[in-house]
């Protein structure tokens, strides 16, 4: 090597390791919030069941409606259901089934759309106009109908609620997919890696969606949302979940006829519903910043200064 | 403290009367990942009406930080800490939005790099054009359409009016810098600063627009800041040179003296990297090495670590800018070394 | 300096795109035009032209990311655009790119290492082990100037200068025979400019690899080029040896590019000479000008230009290489700004 | 733009001839609606007439073939439970939840610009997270219990506002609207502040600024419009969402829309109704996205004058 | 250059645009903005009524539908003979008089001095007309399967005020039947169902805005006593709370089927509504043709708790398919406490016999059959799974229960135990044991040859023998049969406003005559 080609000076390169996530997380007192909330619904949904035994079930016809309590135990703390059942309990129990259902749905549809926008908006031409095609039939379909003709020709199980909501929601991904991917198709790493032979999956999967994920994430998270709202409004037409599961969407929505004499039933699993996907959506945004190399500092700042306008590139040059 | 104040004032016959934009003592922190940095550190230097002052530097120097604290649109991460930008007398840097806002124009005004970018989309140009006008002037839309079809013509695009209705993406590269300038100059201010006007530009395009600049600062009588990493376009439009390497200013004074005679390895070693001045076939003499992360300013000499002239003193002690010369300084313990070189 | 085969030989490459209909109707870009191309072993030909000129999408042909219209490519005698398959990707490791913008070029989510070694995730044979690669990865980061302990470090943890040397180590990790330079400096700064323009040079060097260097600075062109070629609108206007064309231009264009661009002479002045300021702008590549492509901007232009296209002439002055320009008046033999 | 036009016209029929296929096919697999039809002691000779009359006893790709043949005539058969015709009745039903839409999403959009705008103006600032949260909560809310409390609170505990229906002065409307927008228009304060982020960090947004522009001038005529495009996208996704909003507002305000003429058919096998308002459903949905597309062309000249897909 | 739209012309699009999409919102077009919300202004002339949906129809022969029936019968059509309600007795309406003068032939006297809504005389023609319409036609009017069981019927004008009906077979409670017929002018058409009838009753309809209203006017020329109202407007809101809502807010003064979490003391009146609620056990399907399960299953459902809590008490625990008041009723029968223990060793019994109890049983539930159906479901599968039995709930609309519910049922469904409401608003038990007991009836399952021939003999009988011979079958299917396990005899919850005075009766939910409605003391006109 040649005197000329100087290393870079040892000061000037001091090893910068990225700092861990979770000190990063530590610094973003919402994320933090929001992780931990996340990972307590988690973990009440993994196992809570299994501490609570048949609390969530047991009926108690002569306990009906009890209000929020001390004086009946851990299961009467939250009060009862027109059956007596622990509200507590079965907010517990809920977790479960909402997750179980929410999570596929919005897995597979983000699996499938991304994957389908991304090969769409890869190749571009005729395999791109086919897949918009699909997407714009099943955004035709109104989703909430789809979903309730659907069940009512096969039953409402689990499986089919989580398979219409995800074929409903395929769409969103594949358009968002398929944008990044013919935005990025013609980025310059995209051509080195053509250049380098890399055939079109692999290109994808290494190039297009990493960066396109946080963006999917985002909608994901937001969609996260969706399904759970949609499973409540499913519930609500009576074919949602079936007792005796229960989700959080069902309790709301069988306990909407008493939201005037016993409003813990509803309002309950509605503040899981919302304290869930809200801490979904934070974590989601600090997510996106913290899985991006070049912004990961923003989450170092204090947060007063954070969201503020990106830095000229002086900064990280 | 600075001993020679206003010492990048060039010759001596343009130094009476009072600097169209005088900076001095310049500070800019910034607040990143690892703290807080200092950016811009004590920058000064003037310019008067007529001439051009070039701020020299590579990427990151702080050449840009310093023409937005000028004009006052430095991100929220970064923020002036000390010094003082005068304009037309007044220090703006103590000056409330709102009266600020009333110089940006008329008397301070900047040209950017990135022309796309830098024009908004979806405004047809005619309307970006005539916006000065409605804002210091008070112009009906007609009226401000009316001197914007002017300015157009003025800066050389042809059928200025038919165009005027054009959208930015509908201008060529060059046509579009020639807009940005235009949309500058559009209330003759006092002080042009000009951030790398040419760097996306072909060479062809690139003259064309700096002999525009130079035309519109003799017509409309401006102070031109120009901010520029091209030592060529510094030698042939600038008419003084303040030259920044990672936040400092390392040396100053008129363009033709500092480049015949550099009294600072770091401007020695930009010049000797010119590739038109080497010998074909031999490596090209690089300043080896890069700039310190502003995090990682060393204490001493900014330039030590890149220095074939670094001793233990640079190590401990940063050189002040020291004059040699009647109009110039150099910031370097050795700069009378590198005279007789 | 030319051989019996060359390295890389194409001819008469047409290419153009269908782009948005303008106001005459025309929806046809036309970026190549009839090009012709030699480069031998060991080689650097320069490209220099005006951005879109063509020279970007010459070089996208050159590396089989765009298919031409027209026209024939040889590489080393084989035609690359008929290989499929293994042939194909064995073919792919011979010719590597350097980017123009370092950051856009770099993925980045990826580490340095991540990036180097990408391109034997499809090579697999070449690189086998996991060991190997990271040995590997620390030699080609070696060979580039960059330090071991950068190998996990993101794009946006270098400077300009550093992430070109990773493009490099990149195109380096296949051990190809050829590299398309495409502006690879241009968005340097001038120290880190010499710096990556010496590491070229230091590369070819030792590794005996080509070079097709585009750019549009004519001054770092005529340090690192052995021949240059200087493309308008789709088409090679002038080529030859480097010192020909820039001492000698044939073509008016060519002289006007090279006065257009500041020079800085040792005494601190511009050497600005007696500069040809071109008027007007690049035509419009959907609708160029007939005959001559240059004419609508040209000094000397006649009513010749506008009705037939020249063709190339050389200088009789005897070299051994051709020194070529399409021009119907080429400038005398004095050479320019003297 | 007439060719851009032309060419998404032709492109998204096919889809519309999907739809109806679909629907089609669905709605005949939920069964044949003679029990709900007949008496409940009808013979089997009846349920075989009724069939037969309605032609549920064909292959159902013959029914598909007859159907679209009337379709193509422009009949869309009569309803089974009413014995109107059916294009009557969905048309009928349709402008009521359009406006209802329509008042909703202006309302949602100009609601979102300002209040995105502003969180956006000072990211981080108190303002911007409450609306950030509150906006997220309102994104949250399961939409009938908010049409319930609702009703509650406004209607019976407060008593100024009415309980439901579609009588009256410009005060029924308010629940309904209220009732649709909470998603919508959490969904859109947190796209707006993120695009308008995005533009008021654009480099032509420093230019305005440098030109002395008030922040007024940089916020709402320079960064705003820019702004609008990928609102613009998401809004015409949630536009289409409204539907199902639709459904559940309509089924508890007594409103007579299309959301519960659906719903209805569904549930009572009116297959011709179900049919003829997913159709006019599909056909709205092209229509807004071509109206989105032509909204794009008009903010922004480059898509304009880009090359069609 | 490319071209482009002058900017002034694009905003004046935009505009346009939104002035679009302002536009039908500022006009209002779907209401007429009197401000006083659907169901009319509360000025004492109009009685507003919310319905909890839209009548499909107003054709009378569809008024054994409840929602049709609801608002057509007494009040816009009127039948022949009413049934009074509460005391099952016949009483006179548009004939005066009946009896039976022949084995197969009843004669009807018909009221003279009647007018339909058109102006057109009533004569017995019309009445003939209007049985041979609803009973003898292609319509596939509801009534006819429901009341008639698809008997023919030879109906015969005599003279205008003489009408002869005969039947095939003799038939008792023929004038029963024919209470349920309204009657329509001739000329009425017999090709299709009609949506806006024409009758002969106190109110005649002035207008039905589809999705919103319907406007009745009081009939001027009404041959009988005028009601109090002058303007009748029917709403409807699917959700209980907010049909309370509009009680409670002055928005409505009547208000049907409300849900017992949304009734007030102030706000709403309970009545027995002639329904009641059971497990229908299919018998033919292991374990459920096992009959100590079933018999099982019956005594473990605890009733009286699920009346009082989930049924709010607005239900009376039952022990049979009709309630009091319905010919046939047996008094003796009670309704049984859940007795675990004796059904767990009924179960055992089985179990030992190699019934296999952990087959999944199916319990078929309807959305909105009544009032908290869904928890009422889920406390089912609760105690039934305390008998160790593997209960799956199926929620179904009303389409899909049909299909559990009648014959022919569906198949590899496995054992179902259908939860189903069984109203008898005619009064005699035939019409459920024909329905609900026989082998073959429509919507039963299975059943004996003993049991089917008792109905058979009590079909025959009239008076005290009748309601002897039925109370003995109902007692008998308990016994010997056990296809249903009973939940309760329900109870309706009727909201009413201040404005308005109100009785209710059992027959309220199907028929609601609003002569009955009238404005509470010390309210105007």
């Amino acid at each position: 090597m040649t005197a000329t080609l100087d290393r870079p000076d040892d000061t000037a390169a001091a090893p910068k390791r990225p700092p861990r996530w979770w000190l990063l997380l530590g610094r973003d007192k919402l994320a933090a919030v929001a992780a931990v909330v996340l990972g307590l619904v988690l973990l009440t949904a993994l196992i809570g069941p299994l501490l609570l035994g048949d609390a969530a079930t047991r009926q108690d016809l002569n306990a009906s409606l009890r209000p929020p309590s001390f004086d009946h135990g851990i299961t009467g703390l939250l009060g009862t259901d027109i059956l007596g059942r622990s509200v507590l309990a079965r907010l517990v129990e809920a977790a479960g089934t909402t997750l179980s259902v929410a999570i596929p749905a919005v897995l597979f549809s983000l699996v499938a759309g991304s994957a389908i926008g991304m090969w769409a908006g890869y190749h571009g031409g005729r395999r791109e106009n086919i897949a918009m095609r699909v997407a714009d039939v099943i955004l035709s379909f109104p989703s909430l109908l789809l979903a309730v003709v659907v069940l009512y020709v096969f039953t409402p199980s689990v499986a089919n609620i989580v398979f219409i909501l995800a074929l409903a929601r395929i769409p969103i991904y594949l358009r968002t997919a398929r944008a990044e991917a013919a935005e990025l198709k013609s980025r310059l790493f995209v051509d080195a890696a053509r250049t380098f032979g890399t055939t079109s999956w692999p290109t994808i999967y290494r190039h297009i969606l990493p960066i396109a994920m946080p963006t999917l994430l985002t909608v994901a998270t937001l969609d996260f949302c969706f399904v759970m709202l949609s499973e409540s409004s499913l519930s609500f037409l009576g074919i949602g979940i079936q007792p005796p599961d229960v989700s959080w969407g069902l309790m709301v929505a069988q306990g909407r006829q008493f939201l005037q004499t016993a409003w813990w039933i509803a309002v309950l699993p509605g503040v899981a519903i919302v304290l869930t996907t809200v801490s979904a959506t934070i974590l989601a945004a600090w997510v996106r910043l913290a899985t991006d190399p070049a912004q990961r500092w923003r989450l170092t700042l204090p947060t007063s200064k954070r969201g503020k306008r990106s830095v000229t590139t002086e900064v990280t040059a | 403290m600075n001993p020679l104040p206003g010492t990048a004032t060039a010759e001596p016959e343009a130094r009476t009367g009072e600097p169209a934009l005088a900076v001095e003592h310049l500070s800019v922190d910034l607040h990143t990942a690892s703290g807080t940095v200092r950016a811009v550190d004590d920058v000064s230097f003037s310019v008067h009406k007529g001439r051009t002052l070039a701020l020299l530097g590579e990427s990151g120097c702080g050449k840009s930080m310093t023409a937005l604290s000028i004009v006052g649109l430095l991100e929220p991460v970064a923020e002036v800490v000390g010094g003082s930008v005068k304009a037309g007398g007044t220090d703006v840097l103590t000056l409330g939005r709102r009266a600020r806002r009333r110089l940006a124009g008329p008397v301070l005004s900047i040209v950017f790099q990135d022309a796309l970018a830098a024009l908004n989309p979806v405004q047809p140009v005619g309307r970006q054009l005539g916006e000065p006008f409605r804002i210091h002037h008070g112009l009906s839309r007609r009226e401000a359409k009316e001197k914007a079809i002017e300015l157009m013509r003025i800066v050389g695009i042809p059928e200025p009016r038919a165009r005027a209705r054009s959208y930015p993406h509908q201008f060529s590269g060059g046509m579009r810098q020639r807009l940005l300038i235009a949309m500058a100059v559009a209330l003759a201010p006092d002080v042009l600063l000009a951030d790398e006007p040419t760097t996306a530009l072909d060479v062809t395009v690139q003259a064309q627009i700096m002999q525009l600049l130079r035309d519109l600062r003799a017509e409309r009588d401006m102070a031109v800041v120009l901010i520029t990493h091209d030592l060529a376009v510094v030698a042939e439009h600038a008419d003084d040179v303040v030259i920044m390497y990672a936040g400092n200013v390392v040396e100053t004074g008129p363009v033709r003296e500092v480049f015949a005679d550099p009294r600072h390895p770091y401007t020695r070693g930009l010049l000797d990297s010119v590739p038109e001045r080497a010998e074909k076939g031999k490596p090209l003499p690089a300043v080896g090495g890069s700039p310190p992360e502003l995090s990682n300013v060393p204490p001493g000499c900014v330039f030590q670590a890149r220095c074939p002239l670094a001793r233990e003193r640079c190590a401990d002690e940063r050189p002040r800018l020291t004059a040699t010369g009647p109009a110039r300084a150099a910031a370097c313990h050795f700069s009378e070394e590198l005279a007789s070189v | 300096m030319s051989e019996p085969t060359p390295l890389l030989e194409v001819t008469g490459l047409r290419k153009s795109f269908r782009v948005a209909r303008n106001k005459a109707g025309r929806n046809r870009l036309t970026a190549l035009d009839g090009v012709d191309l030699r480069l031998g072993r060991g080689e650097t030909l320069g490209l220099v032209g005006e951005s879109g000129c063509g020279k970007s999408t010459l070089a996208r042909v050159v590396l089989m990311l765009d298919r031409p219209d027209e026209g024939t490519m040889r590489f080393d005698g084989v035609d690359p655009f008929a290989l499929k398959g293994r042939e194909l990707l064995a073919w792919r490791r011979r010719v590597q790119m350097v980017f123009q913008d370092p950051f856009a070029s770099l993925n980045a989510r990826m580490t340095a290492a991540d990036l180097i070694g990408e391109p034997w995730r499809t090579h697999r044979d070449l690189v086998p082990t996991p060991k190997q690669r990271e040995a590997r990865v620390r030699e080609l980061l070696d060979l580039v100037g960059l330090r071991a302990s950068d190998a996990h470090r993101y794009p946006n943890e270098f400077s300009g200068g550093q992430r070109q040397r990773i493009g490099i180590a990149r195109a380096l990790a296949l051990e190809p025979d050829l590299i398309v330079c495409d502006e690879p400096v241009s968005a340097l700064d001038l120290s880190v400019q010499a710096q990556v323009l010496n590491l070229l040079a230091d590369l070819q060097q030792r590794l005996g690899v080509s070079y097709v260097f585009i750019s549009h600075d004519l001054s770092v062109v005529r340090h690192v080029a052995d021949r240059v070629s200087v493309m308008y609108l789709g088409k090679i206007i002038e080529h030859g040896l480097t010192e020909d064309v820039f001492d000698r231009p044939l073509h008016p264009y060519t002289a006007a590019l090279m006065s257009a661009a500041p020079a800085l002479e040792p005494d601190g002045t511009a050497g600005t000479g007696d500069r040809i300021l071109l008027s007007g702008e690049l035509p419009s590549p959907l609708d160029p000008p007939s005959g001559c492509r240059f004419r609508t901007r040209c000094w000397q232009a006649a009513d010749r230009c506008a009705e037939e296209q020249p063709d190339p002439r050389g200088r009789g002055d005897g070299t051994l290489e051709p020194h070529e320009g399409r021009c119907h008046y080429p400038l005398s033999l004095t050479p320019m700004g003297a | 733009m007439t060719t851009f036009l032309r060419k998404r016209i032709v492109s998204s029929a096919i889809p519309l001839v999907v739809v109806v296929l679909g629907v089609f096919i669905l709605a005949r697999l939920t069964g044949n609606p003679v029990d709900l039809y007949l008496p409940l002691s009808a013979t089997a000779e009846q349920r075989a007439a009724f069939s037969a009359e309605h032609g549920f006893d064909q292959p159902i790709l013959v029914q598909l073939w007859d159907y679209l043949g009337q379709v193509v005539q422009l009949d869309f058969g009569e309803s089974l439970r009413t014995g109107q015709p059916a294009a009557e009745m969905v048309l009928e039903a349709f402008p009521a939840t359009l406006q209802l839409a329509a008042v909703t999403m202006l309302i949602a959009i100009v609601g979102a610009v300002l209040i995105g705008s502003l969180a956006a103006y000072r990211p981080n600032s108190l303002a911007d997270r409450t609306s950030s949260f509150l906006s997220m909560t309102a994104a949250s809310i399961p939409d009938f219990w908010f049409a319930i409390m609702g009703v509650l609170v406004f209607g019976v505990s407060l008593g100024i506002l009415p309980t439901s229906g579609v009588t009256g002065g410009p005060e029924v409307w308010v629940l309904p609207i209220a009732t649709l927008l909470i998603r919508p228009f959490g969904v859109l304060v947190q796209v707006v502040r993120g695009s308008m982020v995005a533009a008021l960090s654009a480099p032509y947004v420093k230019v305005a600024r440098s030109k002395g522009a008030s922040e007024q001038r940089v916020v709402f005529g320079h960064a705003l419009r820019n702004a609008t495009m990928p609102v613009l996208t998401v809004a015409g996704d949630l536009t289409i969402g409204l539907v199902n909003g639709a459904v559940v507002v309509e089924t508890i305000f007594g409103w007579p829309g299309i959301g519960k003429l659906m719903i209805d058919s569904i549930l009572q096998r009116d297959f011709a109704v179900l049919q003829a308002a997913v159709l006019l459903t599909a056909v709205t949905i092209f229509l807004l996205n071509i109206l989105i597309d032509v909204c794009y062309a008009l903010l922004d000249a480059r898509v304009r004058q880009a090359v069609p897909a | 250059m490319l071209s482009s739209v002058p900017s002034r012309r694009r905003t004046r699009v935009l505009t346009a645009l939104l002035a679009a999409a302002l536009l039908p919102a500022s006009a209002c077009a779907v209401a007429n903005s009197d401000g006083a919300g659907d169901a009319g202004a509360a000025d004492g002339s109009t009685l507003r009524i919310v319905l909890a949906q839209e009548p499909p129809t107003l054709e009378p022969c569809e008024s054994s539908l409840t929602s049709t029936g609801v608002v057509v019968r007494s009040n816009i059509s009127e039948p022949l003979i009413e049934r009074d309600p509460t005391t099952g007795e016949l009483d006179p309406l548009l004939s005066t008089g009946w009896r039976q003068t022949g084995p197969t032939t009843w004669t009807f006297d018909i009221r003279s001095g009647v007018r339909f809504h058109n102006g057109a005389p009533f004569t017995a023609e019309d009445a003939a007309f209007s049985i041979d319409r609803a009973v003898n036609s292609d319509l596939a009017c509801n009534v006819d399967g429901y009341v008639f069981e698809d008997e023919e019927l030879g109906v015969e004008a005599t003279s205008p005020t003489s009408l002869t009906v005969t039947t095939a077979e003799p038939d008792p409670i023929l004038p029963l039947r024919l209470s349920f017929v309204e009657i329509v002018p001739r000329g009425t058409s017999t090709e299709a169902k009609v949506r806006e009838p024409v009758g002969t009753g106190p109110y005649a309809i002035a207008g039905w805005q589809t999705g919103v209203s319907i406007t009745l006017h009081r009939n001027e020329n009404y041959w009988g006593e005028q009601p109090s109202f002058p303007v009748v407007r029917y709403v409807w809101r699917s959700e209980s709370s907010v049909r309370a809502a509009m009680i409670a807010k002055g928005e409505a003064d009547v208000s049907t089927g409300l849900d017992p979490e949304d009734a007030t003391e102030e706000n709403s009146i309970a009545y027995p509504n002639n329904e009641t609620t059971a497990l229908r056990l299919d018998g033919t399907q292991a374990p459920l043709d096992d009959i100590r399960v079933r018999k099982a299953i019956g005594l473990v459902i605890d009733r009286q708790a699920i009346a009082r809590t989930l049924f709010d008490g607005l239900g009376e625990p039952a022990a049979q398919l009709v309630p009091d008041g319905v010919v046939g009723y047996n008094p003796a029968l009670k309704a049984q406490a859940p007795d675990l223990g004796a059904a767990r060793a009924l179960v055992e019994q089985a179990r030992a016999d190699g019934a296999p109890l952990d087959r999944e049983i199916t319990l078929v539930a309807r959305n909105d059959q009544f009032p908290r159906v869904a928890e009422t479901a889920e406390a089912l599968q609760y105690q039934l799974a305390q008998l160790g039995l593997n209960v799956r709930i199926l929620m179904t609309d009303t389409a899909a229960h049909l299909q559990y519910q009648l014959r022919p049922f569906p198949e590899n469904v496995g054992p179902v135990a259908l939860l189903i409401m069984h109203g008898n608003q005619a009064g005699d038990a035939a019409f459920t044991t024909s329905q609900y007991l026989v082998s073959d009836g429509p919507q039963s399952t299975f059943g004996t040859r003993e049991l089917d021939a008792r109905i058979d003999a009590a079909e025959k009988l009239s008076g005290q023998a009748r309601q002897n011979a039925f109370a003995a079958v109902l007692a008998d299917q308990n016994e010997t049969v056990a296809q249903y396990a009973y939940l309760a005899h329900m109870r309706g919850l009727l909201g009413i406003g201040d404005s308005v005075e109100y009785e209710p009766n059992p027959a309220t939910g199907d028929e609601l005559r609003l002569a009955d409605v009238r404005p509470a003391k010390g309210q105007g006109r």
